[in-house]
């Protein structure tokens, strides 16, 4: 009795939250054209980036800090949660081997994973997708490799020690930027070395939206398939 | 009453059944699940205020025009929250488990009485 | 140098940060001295950075990418941001030192790399002028909390994050649906070109975007119904951590808001959300201050007692006034040096005797006097007792408040001093008057760390003046909204 | 009413369905599914709403890689929720 009447209560109060965001939310008419600076990005972004995909280039390029700040989450969450599950020894604690179907799947389809998740995230400049799209396919194949075998395990030190490396490959390539071209992020394959201009929609264009991208899928890949390590692995007293 | 549209009704749904659940419910992982559709809500709503109707998504390739593609920052911006909500999640998650380890339970209730 | 190498205080601890598993792959006992070099270099920088934009009074603009705002992030290095960007990275120094001593859990490379990025969140979250990277900013900020709260893996710590946690992935769905909101309304997210164009709004969507986003900071902020994670957290967090907390990270939620709030002041709903800052404010002072009396543990009693202080702090910037702001500014300093004194002393209490109950003090005056005097100092400080810092910036608070029409307000703040005094005066007395034991030795560093918060709390006590000057300067650079759109160099996009 | 929008209505409806199921369920893995599906068509809708690379990464990330994480945690946890009568709220509480 007293629980129903706490949960109307709470109804009620979410009913006048809810009412609250809708009728500010009636000021902001939808499907309605409210550009600004979404405008300025779609009328110069292939002069100015090289890439056909607007979003891509806003995340990699106009808004490249932001993007760095989502890949140090990334990273402080895959660092946290090895922090929190850290056990002096862990070991996997699966009985069962996947099924036949699952082995000899994941067997073959392995590699061809990897290799789609490469081809989204390098072509993150022409097509949807992107870097983490592109990573999250990757650690999903990894994902598979767990599941189908019990004693798999992905190799823990070259993993950490490459998430550390690609991210700073990530500042590094912004502190080139700073020095060549006096802003840090600066594009300075595109807008300094002018490679590409001539290739407009096709692979080698797009300044340096490839480069991070490449450095954000292998970073999310070994990240996320680090975090899987974490969670799927348990103590094991001696 | 007021007017909105469908996919703003969806998204202000979404974020109040979660918000719901963290409210309400007394299970660390059903509080958790509450957030994370939370947090879809919110990206489903902010991806709504950057829709033009009519138009198709940008992608500049041929064909689509500067005048003829919907707002990408919204794209962005989400493509970022999306990130931020899986890192979150995993850590709360993780932290879930410690406390399982330490208090058998997950309800909060009874780590609050196991406590003492 | 160039002004954009300002942007080396976002990118070392960053690249830092990412160097720590190699660092460890090469040798484990290194990461601790690397810790301690990287957080002096950012002490470096970050004198850098202070003396050139108070030398030539104007702030750095470093323009991400080249582009300029609104098309690209810019970070906004004011005179506020110069000054905390300073203020943290000295005691990220102090604290790196202090982590030697104090932080034995394993494992420490995670936990070095938690530390830096935890500076980088406070530093970014200042330095930004983008709302939606303030948002990236804040979400580094609070994860790396959450994992730093739970660092030492006991079910105290676990529950603390999981309350921080829960509360803070509210915070952040709301902040989210304001910036929604926000940018719906006005097309951009550059901080500068919204204040320019939050005349135009619609008011609803102004008020109610502008209260989301000031809910969305309130819990870093610490604010009255959004912070039940805060003693928690204070309590369970290593110890360190715990002076970063109280130091740092919640002044960076503060300034946010704060920051938000006053770019917003063309709107017309404005003095709406300012009222319900002035209340929450108040209301976290007295309610943090009577639930400071009642504890029995040293530690969770002064993150009560700063709980209160942030909402002192908060009721000054939500004043509305340039007086307000200035002295809010002049509080959030001394509140940082006077805090991470007493965190940093309780700190070393409970590594050398093993707990920070109140009975563990008894006797400290014989036992470590060092500690004990510099806590001593501390509480006497934090209690306003004239001649030490708060003192002077909790009278400007209360002159401000009274002048901007808040005089109840002002009564319940009073109030609730009266009851800090309390129950500070009660450890003092626990220290020098109960109980005794035999001589413990101290640091030598870490004793002189202390005396140089000693130091600095009663050099400002008796020369509030030049303390006070610069905090009118980073307060008018809060208050001042014309002043930072015409400093940064907004390209003309739609305006 | 046109085609499109009966699609619209009822995957709005569909969605908001999976999310009252996946809070309400007490079997947590059948309430990670869920999650994973309101995941799923919100990406639908993002996909209508003309947004295919927050599609994809919704997908990939918010639908199969958090619904993952969850099924690990509560592979190490429990998985059944046991409901007593409490006060709800515990986080806000001092």
């Amino acid at each position: 009795m007293v629980s129903v009447l706490k949960r109307s209560l709470a109804i009620i109060t979410l009913l006048i939250i809810g009412y609250w965001i809708a009728q500010a939310f009636a000021g902001v008419p939808f499907g309605q054209d409210k550009m600004l600076v979404g405008q300025y990005y779609l009328n110069n972004v292939k002069a100015q980036t090289g890439a056909v995909n607007a979003v891509t280039a806003v995340v990699v390029n106009y808004r490249g800090f932001d993007t760095l700040g989502e890949v140090t989450v990334l990273f402080i969450a895959s660092t946290g949660v090895g922090a929190l599950l850290w056990k002096r020894k862990k070991e996997r604690t699966a009985r069962t081997e996947g099924s036949i179907v699952l082995t000899t799947g994941t067997r073959y389809l392995f590699p061809f994973v990897l290799i789609f998740g490469a081809y989204i995230f390098i072509h993150g400049h022409l097509t949807p997708g992107g870097g983490f799209p592109g990573g999250a396919t990757i650690a999903t194949g990894f994902l598979l490799l767990y599941m189908a075998f019990i004693v798999y395990e992905i190799p823990h030190k070259g993993f950490e020690v490459a998430e550390g490396l690609v991210g700073m490959g990530y500042v590094i390539v912004g502190l080139i930027g700073l020095m060549i071209g006096g802003y840090f992020l600066f594009d300075w394959i595109w807008q300094t070395w002018q490679l590409g201009t001539n290739n407009i929609g096709r692979l080698l264009s797009g300044g340096f939206i490839p480069v991070i991208y490449t450095i954000i899928g292998l970073k999310v890949g070994t990240e996320l398939s680090g975090i899987i390590d974490n969670m799927i692995k348990e103590e094991v007293r001696e | 009453m007021i007017h909105i549209s469908v996919y703003y009704f969806g998204a202000i749904s979404l974020i109040l059944i979660g918000l719901y659940a963290v409210l309400v419910k007394k299970n660390l992982l059903k509080m958790l699940i509450g957030l994370s559709i939370m947090e879809t809500g919110v990206n489903l709503l902010l991806i709504s205020v950057g829709y033009i109707s009519g138009r198709s998504a940008p992608i500049l390739s041929e064909g689509v025009g500067p005048n003829q593609a919907v707002d990408p920052i919204p794209q962005a911006l989400v493509l970022t929250a999306i990130v931020i909500g899986v890192a979150t999640t995993a850590m709360a998650l993780s932290v879930a488990i410690i406390l399982y380890e330490k208090y058998g339970t997950l309800n909060v209730e009874e780590i609050r009485r196991l406590r003492g | 140098m160039n002004g954009q190498y300002a942007a080396l205080i976002i990118a070392l601890p960053l690249v830092s940060a990412f160097f720590v598993p190699v660092i460890k792959a090469i040798s484990k006992k290194a990461v601790m001295p690397f810790l301690l070099l990287v957080t002096l270099a950012q002490v470096g920088i970050a004198g850098w950075v202070f003396n050139e934009v108070y030398t030539s009074d104007k702030p750095i603009i470093v323009m991400a990418g080249g582009w300029r705002p609104p098309v690209g992030i810019n970070l906004y290095i004011g005179h506020f941001a110069a000054l905390f960007v300073l203020i943290i990275a000295v005691i990220s120094f102090f604290m790196a030192y202090f982590s030697i001593k104090a932080v034995k859990v394993e494992p420490l490379d995670k936990y070095a790399m938690l530390f830096l990025l935890l500076m980088l969140g406070a530093t970014g979250m200042i330095a930004t002028g983008d709302i939606f990277n303030l948002f990236v900013f804040m979400e580094i900020t609070a994860i790396t909390a959450y994992a730093l709260t739970a660092y030492n893996k006991t079910g105290e710590a676990a529950e603390a994050s999981m309350k921080y946690m829960i509360l803070g992935g509210i915070g952040s769905s709301f902040f989210l649906i304001g910036i929604a909101l926000i940018y719906g309304a006005t097309g951009t997210l550059n901080m500068a070109q919204i204040a320019q164009l939050a005349g135009n709004i619609n008011p609803t969507v102004a008020q109610v975007g502008l209260a989301l986003l000031i809910f969305g900071l309130a819990v870093e902020a610490e604010l009255f119904p959004l912070n039940a994670w805060a003693p928690d957290a204070y309590q369970a967090a290593p110890h360190p951590i715990t002076v970063m907390f109280s130091a740092f990270v919640v002044k960076a939620g503060l300034y946010a808001a704060a920051r938000l709030l006053y770019l917003m002041q063309a709107v017309s709903t404005w003095h709406s959300v300012l009222r319900l800052l002035v209340i929450m404010a108040v209301l976290t002072v007295v309610v943090a201050e009577f639930s400071a009396l009642r504890q029995r543990d040293v530690k969770r009693m002064i993150a009560y007692s700063s709980i209160s202080q942030v909402g002192m702090i908060a009721f000054a910037l939500a004043l509305g006034s340039q007086a307000g702001v200035d002295a809010g500014v002049f509080h959030m300093v001394n509140h940082a040096i006077v805090k991470a004194l007493l965190f940093l002393g309780v700190g070393y209490v409970g590594i050398k005797l093993g707990g920070t109950t109140l009975e563990d003090f008894e006797g400290l005056g014989r036992r470590m006097p060092l500690t004990a005097f510099a806590i001593t100092v501390g509480s006497l400080s934090a209690v306003g007792i004239p001649l030490f810092n708060i003192f002077w910036s909790k009278v400007r608070i209360m002159l401000a408040g009274v002048s901007a029409g808040y005089t109840w307000g002002v009564a319940l703040i009073l109030g609730a001093s009266v009851v800090e005094a309390v129950y500070y005066l009660r450890l003092i007395h626990r220290i020098w008057f109960a109980g005794g034991g035999e001589r413990l030795s101290e640091s030598f560093a870490l004793g002189a760390i202390m005396l140089f918060l000693v130091a600095l709390i009663l050099v400002i006590g008796f020369y509030p003046n030049y303390a006070w000057s610069l905090a009118q300067k980073a307060g008018a650079d809060i208050f001042d909204v014309t002043r930072y759109v015409s400093n940064v160099p907004l390209m003309g996009v739609g305006a | 009413m046109n085609c499109i929008s009966c699609i619209e209505y009822i995957i709005v409806a569909i969605m908001i369905i999976s999310a009252i199921l996946a809070v309400e369920w007490k079997d947590l893995l059948a309430a990670a599914v869920g999650m994973a599906a309101v995941s799923l068509f919100a990406s639908i809708l993002f996909f209508m709403l003309q947004a295919p690379d927050v599609a994809m990464t919704e997908a990939a990330i918010g639908a199969a890689l958090s619904g993952a994480v969850f099924i690990f945690a509560i592979k190490r946890t429990r998985r059944f929720e046991t409901e007593e009568e409490e006060k709800p709220g515990w986080w806000m509480r001092w």
